[in-house]
């Protein structure tokens, strides 16, 4: 993992620089942070192809790609809430509350339309209630989303009663399990979202607005920006992404139960660290979050693929984020000039 | 209430204590969430004010107390241990594992305390040393104490616990429980430490201030490695009465209890930010949280409004303190 | 720790109680401190003087043993000593009161007080509060200090933790003690004390450095004056020998007139801002105020009298209670995202905490506050955003290689540009400037009220709050004047005089 | 409805030969405790035992973890119930080994209990009401196998390790291998008794494996994510699992599914609560219930397919006769 930010001695400045060396430190802080990602990326890559043949096949890729579109939608709109220094622990509970509604109504009603809207609906709503409790109310975040969580779970289940709800039109289905030129539907999401997550922070006054109000709420509230309806905004994205990929979910596994999505708040969360995304706001982009969630996913499906045991996910995970934030600290030191 | 003022009666006086509540208590949401859930349930149900009851609660709710003790202190410095959970669960397996195969207790209270020295170590380091965000470097030492978990039992449960580890838990000492000796000595060791020590000015200076206090000559960095090893520590004091009250060791026993921590330490009147903190509003966001569930119980109340009515107190009880917050 | 007596030496006071030679610092790119030399006697208070990064708080801080020298000698009574912490200092006899505060929210004043240094009480580790509540006492009452020990510094005012700061370095029984403007948020009341204090404690020998902006303070208060400019000691002065506007010419390097005059405006033009009766719970009541489009209105006082709260109600950064607020003739009811649509512009007291986002570009923050001017459609051109910070840049002559560099490396001045900057974008036409040069070094000072005068010729309105009397004096058309939360009056061009200023402002018991 | 009035009449006949003592104690208060409230098979557990005690005309209250499977949690609610002092408890613990301290505590408080579903190592119990997880792996892989015509690569989707059912189950797969020298296992690995788990599990194994025939999940939930995964790899294979939850009982029925080893949730939920009933009013129960195990296929479906909240409870003797 040595880069050359981290080799080059401190205080060296760009123009005096040669090389590639030179080129690394011209490029502005945002960039060299993705492109550093990148590199790790690339390494996982080849060092999995090395290791295993069956990784660099067509259905493997397509595999990889499949369940990092999960990841990565949830962790689209957490990437949002985390640029403002917040936390939405609530996205899990929202994708299971939001699937059993969505898989409900479908049932009741044969209705896909309907069952759409229900689902991007609740998630909204609950985005917004989170970003009430945290404006309005000033809670923290942490507990504000924490205490939703809860909410959120125990609704659910006293809503699906254990029960399960499976069986949905393969026209809904199609939105998780289906193909368009032989690659998975959520991976087009996943594009589509990625730009249009991209477009959002980076090319719409809003998103503008949201890196302020991460980097210093006061100073935005005193330029006028109206950071709590931002910060509102934020957590309804989350919520609504959260809702989103509750529905790939549920097309994807044909079927609704209660504790659905309850393993998915802290990968979402992992995935934006390791993308490089800052939990003190202000710095990080929806495209990193994209590498973030493709380096966990091939962290475990290379695992899976070199049969090391599945005990030991936990550990690699773990070390991968701290590790990532730790390069990042590095890189970014280096660069105060 | 007997067994309750146990737990404070060696740090200060029964007046001083309500002097203190009153004082409080004006600000706490915590407090006055006890209160009403204490009444509610005194009139809905039979059992609750039993002494038997009351005994039941305050066992209960010790091992969340040792684990929501040590966490005020470390989100006084505006810090966060999400591995605490994690840690307490490996402590566990590794005591039950040495307790099963050397048949007693101490040394096998002494590997789970390593174990938690070792992640409160590391923990500190990535922290103060690294400059990683607490956040960060917990949740990465979460991953790690929880795949080793399952990689020393790889999955399985350990049993065959010696009755000397169990002991710490079904045993009574002047007929008040071994657990609650254990938690009310905890309790009263962190208010002595907090409130009468520098280490604990220090503690409010980490979070208050701590430009000041390197400016003050302490050695800021060695505290904060100090507090998370603290936080270890305790964990792997947790795991001793966990390990006795399940009897055996588990790989996913506490999992996810760093959260119920945080939300007591919350509860209890803690502020993320500035080193706002306070021991007593950890015990009462401890009790309020025990005292909610075992009502619920004895009520009869289906699990699923259970869990809501969680949510619901921890987001009530910080409510009421912004409401109050906003009005002083 | 005593320190050995050489019988040798000729037994004159003048053997240095603290000596620096050849002190130097370098940051990553900065000299910070260039061979800076000072000497330091029993019993003498050392002005230091310099502009913002001319290298007096690295100074201060290297004494502290905040931070350690690079290259340089300490010589303590003649004897040469290491300063690589802030224990070393300590156990030298050095104490600090520091501008930015030291204290910690939710400890008591004697815990704040006695930080690092409790008293022990029987057993190891345990502190003897009783006797630290005491002592703390002791020192309070030396200050004439009204607070308890044990009341929390989280509930304090401003003034009264600069008081504690100030109690916090006494109670160290030091020798030496470095004071970092320590009147800047002081009453004039508790200034009084202060100097008192300081009286004494020169009568008992104890040595002070005293940073100050403030000329009065640095002819009557000060023994010695030492000059630093660019990290480098330019000049050493008696106070007998020299005067103001020397002084100024060494800190900056060349001839400044510190007085800005302006041609003042003649015929005010419409009616900017109004405030009827304005109360708010953030402290103020009944305010009335007119600002008109062209004219520089000042807002004095004392700190403490309303004069931040003021502001922050005109843009809506805090509710008020009772009143009505008019902005070019239409009610501002909002927060500070309707101030901005009726025109009015906040440059906030604290930069750092308030004005800007550290972490973001010049550019970024240039264009912060005019993203629905730039951009009516929401979608938002890195271009255009870049091409309206670089004629920003230029026009204002912001000191910084591109829209990209991060706004957080900028000097103050520069900063407060971007700040201006934001709201020209912005295309407001209220400014109103909460201390508009604190913290900014007298050069860029001036271009600062060049700025000023730049917009109001072009038809803006300002309201301007200031602490430098000189600075309304010679600045403003006209001037309201606060006290204790209310306007205690207004003072026209021809009737505004520093003293008058002070007469209306004091508290009159 | 016609069932039940039968039922009823059967129940009142019962209490009205009974003694005066057993219609005096009629409303005792039970206490079941289950896993988690997640897991339909629970689910069916928790409805048999609602269905029993309106037969009997008792009152039953469940206690579930908040947390799914919690140790800490369970061993709390046993506490707080035994403060209430229920007649008769119907216990499920979550973990058959660490939960016998909690066991030791209700026969220290002399309330009689009725351990179901899984067999607890510790305590003393009126009876035991379960299923045999080892001949449910046993006779659906013995199934599977035969569908498969004998040959063929399985793949085993286990449970959550050192959970007794997935050890049961698939010690029953093992055995059942062993009689079919044509079959191979190709790989086992644990999907956790999670849906999403055992789907990504099999989308990776499949990288690895080009050729699987059969696929043995220790669960419906697990099987249900191995089908999507198949059919989102546009790959065929046998699939069996174990609960006979509604879900197993429509793939079957579509035709998806191969299998499904039957748990009898419902059933097990009826005779423990009946069991404890019966212990209360002092009539004889049996001290050990196992049903065996039925596999469910496209053969024997029909009787599966009433969903299980109109169920209700055969009587007593219907119920052991099954045994």
């Amino acid at each position: 993992m040595k880069t050359p930010t981290l080799s080059s001695p401190a205080g060296a400045s760009a123009q005096n620089a040669s090389g590639l060396q030179g080129l690394w430190q011209a490029l502005p802080d945002p960039v060299r942070s993705v492109a550093f990602r990148l590199l790790a990326l690339g390494l996982l890559c080849l060092a999995l192809s090395l290791a295993s043949d069956a990784f660099l096949t067509t259905t493997n890729i397509v595999n990889v790609l499949r369940q990092a579109a999960l990841l990565f939608l949830l962790a689209s709109g957490v990437t949002l809430v985390i640029l403002t220094a917040g936390l939405d622990l609530s996205v899990g509970a929202n994708v299971a509350m939001s699937a059993c509604l969505a898989a409900t109504l479908m049932k009741a009603t044969g209705s896909i339309t309907l069952a759409v809207f229900a689902g991007l609906g609740c998630g909204l709503l609950i985005g917004i209630a989170n970003g009430l409790l945290i404006t309005l109310l000033r809670l923290p975040p942490f507990i504000a989303t924490y205490g939703m969580l809860w909410i959120l779970h125990g609704v659910t289940y006293w809503f699906m009663k254990g029960e399960t709800i499976h069986g949905f039109p393969p026209a809904f289905r199609a939105i998780g399990s289906g193909h368009w030129l032989g690659i998975p539907i959520p991976v087009y999401l996943m594009v589509a979202f990625l730009f249009i997550g991209v477009l959002f922070a980076q090319r719409t006054r809003w998103g503008q607005e949201i890196y302020a109000v991460g980097a210093n709420p006061e100073a935005a509230r005193l330029s006028g920006v109206p950071v709590k309806s931002r910060l509102v905004l934020v957590y309804a994205v989350s919520g609504a992404m959260a809702g989103l990929a509750s529905l790939i979910f549920l097309a994807r596994l044909n079927s609704a139960e209660g504790d659905i999505g309850e393993a998915l708040t802290l990968p979402a969360i992992a995935a934006v660290l390791i993308g490089g995304t800052s939990l003190f706001g202000g710095v990080g982009s929806v495209f990193g979050t994209l590498v973030g969630a493709l380096i966990l996913t091939l962290v475990l499906n290379g695992m899976n693929l070199l049969a090391i045991s599945s005990n030991w996910q936990p550990v690699v995970t773990g070390v991968i984020v701290v590790l990532a934030v730790f390069l990042d600290n590095l890189t970014r030191k280096g660069d105060r000039k | 209430m007997h067994e309750m003022t146990v737990r404070a009666e060696p740090v200060a006086g029964v007046g001083k204590l309500i002097a203190r509540l009153k004082h409080a208590g004006s600000a706490s949401g915590a407090l006055m969430m006890l209160i009403v859930l204490c009444a509610v349930f005194a009139f809905s149900t039979e059992n609750f004010l039993d002494g038997a009851n009351l005994v039941n609660v305050a066992v209960q709710s010790t091992i969340l107390l040792l684990l929501a003790l040590p966490m005020t202190l470390i989100i006084m410095t505006e810090g966060l241990d999400l591995s605490m959970g994690a840690v307490l669960t490996l402590a566990n397996v590794v005591l039950a594992t040495v307790a099963v195969n050397t048949g007693g207790v101490s040394l096998a209270l002494l590997a789970a305390l390593g174990v938690g020295l070792a992640f409160g170590l590391v923990n500190g380091t990535l922290v103060s040393r690294l400059g990683i965000p607490p956040f960060v470097a917990t949740l990465g030492t979460l991953g790690a104490a929880q795949g080793l978990a399952l990689v020393v039992t790889d999955g399985q449960s350990v049993v065959g616990i010696p009755a000397s580890v169990q002991m710490f838990y079904s045993g009574a000492f002047l007929g008040v429980p071994a657990p609650i000796w254990i938690a009310g000595i905890a309790y009263a060791a962190f208010h002595g430490v907090l409130y009468h020590t520098r280490f604990g000015a220090n503690v409010f200076a980490l979070g208050g201030n701590r430009e000041a206090l390197t400016l003050a000559g302490v050695r800021t960095r060695l505290y904060l490695v100090a507090v998370y090893v603290i936080g270890g520590l305790m964990a792997g004091l947790a795991a001793l009465l966990l390990t006795a009250r399940i009897s055996s060791g588990h790989p996913t026993a506490a999992l996810g209890m760093e959260f119920d921590a945080i939300a007591a330490v919350a509860v209890g009147g803690t502020s993320f930010e500035k080193g706002k903190g306070w021991l007593l509003g950890t015990l009462i966001g401890v009790l309020a949280v025990g005292v909610l569930r075992n009502g619920l119980n004895l009520m009869g109340v289906t699990s699923a409004v259970q869990v809501s009515a969680i949510g619901l107190l921890v987001i009530l009880a910080l409510m009421i303190d912004a409401f109050r917050g906003k009005q002083s | 720790m005593t320190i050995p007596h050489d019988p040798a030496a000729p037994a004159t006071p003048r053997v240095p109680i603290l000596e620096l030679r050849g002190i130097s610092k370098r940051f990553t790119g900065v000299q910070a401190l260039d061979d800076v030399s000072f000497e330091l006697h029993e019993g003498e208070v050392h002005m230091l003087l310099g502009e913002n990064g001319a290298g007096k708080s690295t100074l201060m801080k290297v004494l502290c043993g905040a931070h350690t020298a690079d290259a340089g000698e300490f010589f303590h009574r003649g004897e040469p000593v290491v300063i690589g912490g802030p224990a070393d200092a300590q156990r030298l006899g050095i104490a600090v009161i520091f501008q930015e505060f030291t204290l910690v929210p939710y400890l008591s004043v004697a815990q704040n007080i006695f930080l690092g240094r409790e008293p022990r009480g029987r057993l190891p580790g345990l502190v003897d509060h009783a006797r630290m509540r005491r002592e703390a006492q002791v020192i309070m009452d030396q200050l004439g200090m009204t607070l308890r020990p044990d009341t929390v510094v989280a509930t304090l005012g401003v003034a009264q933790q600069q008081m504690v700061e100030i109690a916090k370095a006494l109670s160290q029984q030091a020798r030496i003690v470095v004071l970092d403007e320590p009147t800047a948020a002081l009453s004039d009341n508790e200034t009084e004390k202060l100097f008192a204090m300081i009286e004494t404690l020169k009568r008992q020998g104890v040595a002070m450095v005293y940073i100050s902006h403030r000329m009065a303070e640095v002819f009557s208060m000060g023994d010695r004056i030492t000059v630093l400019r660019d990290g480098k000691k330019v000049g050493f002065r008696m106070p007998g020998e020299t005067a103001p506007d020397e002084l100024v010419s060494l800190m900056v390097g060349r001839k400044v007139d510190m007085s800005y005059s302006r041609t003042y405006c003649a015929a005010p033009g419409e009616l900017a801002l109004r405030l009827q009766g304005v109360s708010a719970r953030s402290g103020i009541q009944d305010v009335s105020l007119e600002v008109r489009a062209g004219e520089i209105v000042g807002l004095a006082g004392l700190v403490g009298s309303g004069r931040t709260e003021v502001a922050r109600a005109i843009f809506g950064a805090d509710p008020i209670a009772a009143g009505r607020i008019e902005i070019f003739g239409r009610p501002q009811t909002g927060g500070p995202t309707q101030a901005r649509r009726l025109g009015a512009a906040l440059i906030p007291e604290s930069r750092k905490a308030q004005g800007l986002a550290l972490i973001r570009s010049v550019g970024e923050n240039l264009v912060l506050a005019s993203l629905p001017r730039l951009f009516p459609s929401g979608l938002f051109s890195p271009s255009k955003a870049a091409a309206q910070a670089r004629e920003l840049i230029t026009r204002l002559r912001i000191a910084t290689p591109g829209p990209d560099r991060r706004v957080g490396v900028l000097s103050g001045g520069n900063q407060q540009k971007v700040v201006i900057g934001k709201w020209l974008s912005a295309e407001a036409k209220l400014f109103i400037f909460d201390e508009p040069t604190r913290g900014i070094d007298v050069g860029a000072k001036a271009e600062i009220f060049s700025l000023i005068d730049a917009l109001v010729r072009k038809g803006a309105a300002v309201l301007m709050i200031s602490s430098e009397l000189s600075e309304i004096v010679n600045v403003c058309d006209r001037t309201y004047v606060m006290r204790e939360g209310r306007v205690a009056g207004e003072l026209a061009r021809d009737a505004m005089s520093e003293e008058a200023i002070l007469t209306l402002g004091m508290h009159h018991a | 409805m016609k069932m039940k009035t039968t039922h009823r009449l059967a129940l009142l006949a019962l209490v009205l030969g009974g003694t005066s003592l057993a219609q005096a104690q009629s409303g005792e208060r039970i206490a079941v405790f289950t896993k988690n409230q997640t897991n339909p098979f629970f689910q069916a557990v928790r409805l048999g035992a609602d269905s029993a005690a309106k037969q009997l005309n008792v009152k039953v209250t469940h206690y579930v973890p908040t947390k799914p499977d919690s140790i800490p949690e369970q061993m709390s609610q046993i506490e707080d119930v035994i403060v209430k002092k229920p007649d008769a408890i119907v216990f499920t613990p979550v973990d058959y080994k660490a939960m016998g301290p909690a066991v030791g505590k209700i026969n220290a408080a002399k309330i009689p209990v009725v351990n179901v579903t899984d067999r607890s190592e510790v305590g003393t119990f009126v009876a035991f009401v379960g299923a045999s997880d080892y001949q449910l792996g046993l006779e659906t892989t013995k199934y599977l196998i035969k569908a498969m015509g004998g040959t063929g690569n399985i793949v085993v989707l286990e449970g959550v390790k050192g959970s007794l059912t997935s050890i049961d189950r698939v010690r029953g797969f093992n055995d059942a291998v062993k009689t079919a020298p044509g079959v191979k296992v190709v790989a086992s690995q644990p999907g956790n008794y999670q849906r999403l788990q055992a789907l990504q599990v099999m989308e990776n194994l499949m990288q690895s494996h080009p050729k699987i025939d059969g696929v043995f999940a220790a669960n419906d939930a697990m099987a249900s994510g191995a089908i999507e995964a198949l059919d989102g790899a546009g790959r065929k294979a046998l699939v069996v699992g174990i609960n006979g939850t509604k879900e197993a009982v429509d793939a079957i029925k579509a035709g998806k599914m191969l299998a499904s080893g039957d748990y009898n949730g419902f059933l097990q939920g009826c005779v423990s609560t009946m069991t404890a009933v019966r212990e209360l009013r002092k009539l004889p129960v049996e001290k050990n219930v196992v049903f065996p195990a039925t596999v469910i296929a496209k053969d024997n479906l029909a009787q599966y397919e009433s969903p299980v909240e109109s169920r209700s409870c055969p009587t007593w003797e219907e119920a052991i006769a099954k045994k």
